[in-house]
């Protein structure tokens, strides 16, 4: 039971610090399309490691096949948008910040 | 344990609001705002089970599939009317 | 015992801005925008009557024995759903005032109906 | 443990108040609808902190489903752009504002301190009559669903009203498509999203279905966990606003009709109804299931719950959907 408490809160932890990462990332990055990877790469990543987690830790099948659901539907739908706005973007003519300026 | 895990996420979900709020770009707002919907699902889980009961987690489930919809909205109706000129995506000042 | 209260603040605070953000703006979006606000803002207040120290959601459990008060929740919850119906209604209005006037702005709007040749 | 909630609380607080403020100051309408979108969910992540469950599932589908998507639509017939706010309407709003804060302060400390067990609310005797005796009275897990549907049947009956009305209002003045204007697949803006966003256009080909099985689950299951009609029938109507948005409304007017939902519309209103005229009927008072069943009113209770809730979640789906219909439609024509 502890060893799956540790990996549980191992994935947690793993998963959180994904999460703040690539919240910094969407921070401090310097445009539109690095964000882009900060925030679909690391955010997928995070989101499933911490449902994973949680997941070692739910006591009923109810619980569990919840979270294996969220955790499906943020693995189709979170890369998509992004996918889809960078897209939309590179469409509308959104310049990406290439070279020194990107460098700030 | 719970609380630093719940805080954890609401930082993420500030960031996030500061890019929401800081742009420049609407494209960089709507990204901002897809990021914290997510995070939303993971703040929504976690809460469940700091109070100890996780049957709830229909709540995050829901915004795990609803989330997408804003997204969606916002590229559909960015197609036309004055949203999808590139002067006025650069130029949007807050 | 001055902190007690600290969650009726903030929802206090939020009231606030909502009737700010309806009152100074002359956009009718906007002022819908500051109503959702100012909505959310008295749910939330709503909410925080019911709620109970150690309490938990009243969806009874046989292990749990403290339950927050399910009444609010129930008004809150019809009154989410009427809230989007007339909003929408609102919205709905702008749109025709927009087709109209020509914009979505009030004082812009007053001032066409002031001109002699109003349409 | 208060400590942490505590915490919790304030973090929330400030990113609500961050997104208020965001939204009183852009000027971008656009960011200003997108802000509110992102304020509603952090709204419902306190309602979750605060056992609201319920609330909170209502205010995650219509924050996130519906209310960002119409104004979204509004804003896509209408200006995106505000003009400069002047001060002369700024400073009597702000005086105005500060007054009634500092009036509504004063007023907070009369309030009974937050969450305290010992508050005049949790110690009437309705509360005892809702948490307790509810179980034998009728049954249900979710109280909150117990009292929505059979404690106060009566007044849902008139939010229930109160929706269908507004649905009507709405599609009094935004009306029907004239002439061919229904969209034909590919024309903007009524059109789908074409070509570009396939994957987009996969995605929510897959998402579809479980969206809208999810909503069924959330109607018949609101008697055990967080759910019910209304419930239902905003994640229903997320579900044919999302193909809407991909496919076009050409396609989604193929698929539900605004003929059919015409009729939903008032059919759930007048289901909800019929069942307390049933009662009534049976010689029981309006709306008192237990006339259903006079051996086991418990039963009465069940049936009766099921069929208003049913009638909720019909109405509700219609109305939301074709308040979407009525604002995309408004976009083709013009």
């Amino acid at each position: 039971m502890t060893v799956v408490l540790v990996a549980s809160w191992a994935l947690i932890t793993a998963g959180a610090v994904l999460a703040l990462t690539g919240a910094l990332g969407l921070f401090r990055l310097p445009d539109f399309y690095t964000r882009t990877h900060a925030a679909s790469i690391t955010d997928s990543a995070g989101a499933s490691l911490l449902l994973l987690g949680l997941l070692l830790q739910a006591e009923s099948f109810a619980v569990g096949i919840r979270l294996l659901l969220i955790m499906l539907f943020l693995l189709f739908t979170s890369p998509t948008a992004a996918h889809a706005l960078a897209q939309a973007a590179l469409k509308d003519g959104l310049k990406p910040v290439l070279g020194r300026a990107a460098r700030r | 344990m719970w609380l630093a895990l719940a805080l954890a996420v609401l930082t993420t979900m500030a960031l996030a609001l500061a890019r929401a709020l800081l742009g420049p770009t609407l494209y960089d707002r709507i990204l901002a705002i897809n990021l914290f919907g997510t995070k939303t699902v993971l703040f929504i889980a976690v809460a469940g089970f700091m109070a100890g009961r996780p049957e709830f987690l229909d709540i995050a489930l829901v915004y795990a599939l609803i989330n997408f919809i804003g997204t969606v909205a916002v590229l559909k109706l960015s197609h036309y009317g004055e949203f999808s000129r590139a002067e006025e995506l650069q130029g949007d000042d807050l | 015992m001055i902190a007690s209260g600290y969650n009726y603040w903030m929802a206090m605070a939020l009231l606030i801005v909502g009737l700010y953000i309806l009152m100074s703006h002359a956009n009718m979006v906007k002022k819908l925008l500051g109503l959702s606000v100012f909505q959310m803002a008295v749910f939330m207040l709503y909410i925080s009557l019911g709620k109970v120290r150690f309490g938990t959601a009243p969806i009874l459990d046989s292990s749990i024995t403290v339950y927050s008060h399910p009444l609010p929740h129930v008004l809150i919850l019809t009154a989410i759903v009427v809230g989007i119906a007339t909003t929408a209604l609102g919205l709905a209005l702008v749109v025709r005032i927009h087709e109209a006037y020509g914009t979505t702005d009030e004082d812009e709007a007053l001032a066409l109906d002031r001109k002699p040749d109003a349409p | 443990m208060i400590g942490n909630v505590i915490l919790v609380d304030i973090a929330l607080f400030a990113i609500l108040l961050a997104a208020a403020l965001g939204i009183a100051h852009t000027r971008s309408l656009y960011s200003a609808a997108m802000l509110a979108g992102l304020f509603s969910l952090t709204c419902a992540s306190l309602f979750v902190v605060q056992d609201a469950v319920d609330v909170a599932f209502t205010e995650a589908a219509v924050g996130a489903g519906m209310s960002t998507v119409l104004f979204l639509g509004t804003l896509a017939l209408t200006h995106s752009r505000e003009r400069v706010t002047p001060p002369t309407r700024r400073v009597p709003a702000l005086l105005v504002a500060v007054g009634t804060g500092v009036l509504l302060i004063y007023a907070s400390l009369d309030l009974p301190p937050y969450a305290d067990p010992a508050n005049p609310v949790q110690q009437h005797p309705l509360t005892e009559r809702y948490l307790q005796t509810s179980q034998q009275e009728i049954g249900v897990p979710n109280v909150v669903t117990a009292v929505l549907a059979s404690y106060r049947g009566f007044d849902t009956l008139g939010e229930v009203a109160v929706i269908f009305t507004a649905g009507v209002a709405v599609l009094m003045l935004l009306g029907r498509l004239r002439g061919n204007a229904a969209g034909s697949p590919g024309t903007a803006p009524a059109g789908g999203l074409q070509g570009e966003h396939r994957v987009l256009r996969v995605v929510a080909k897959l998402l579809m279905p479980f969206i809208l099985l999810f909503a069924l689950y959330v109607q018949f299951h609101g008697d055990f966990g967080p759910g019910g009609g209304f419930q239902a029938g905003v994640i229903f109507a997320a579900g044919i606003v999302l193909y809407t948005l991909v496919f076009g409304l050409g396609h989604a007017r193929a698929v539900v009709t605004p003929g059919i939902l015409r009729m939903l519309l008032p059919l759930g209103l007048l289901l909800y109804a019929g069942v307390g005229v049933a009662t009534l009927l049976l010689g029981g008072a309006f709306l008192d299931y237990n006339a259903l069943s006079p051996q086991d009113p418990v039963q009465g209770q069940h049936l009766g719950i099921l069929l208003v809730e049913a009638g909720v979640g019909i109405t509700v789906a219609a109305a939301m959907i074709l308040l979407f219909y009525a604002f995309a439609g408004r976009g083709a024509r013009s």
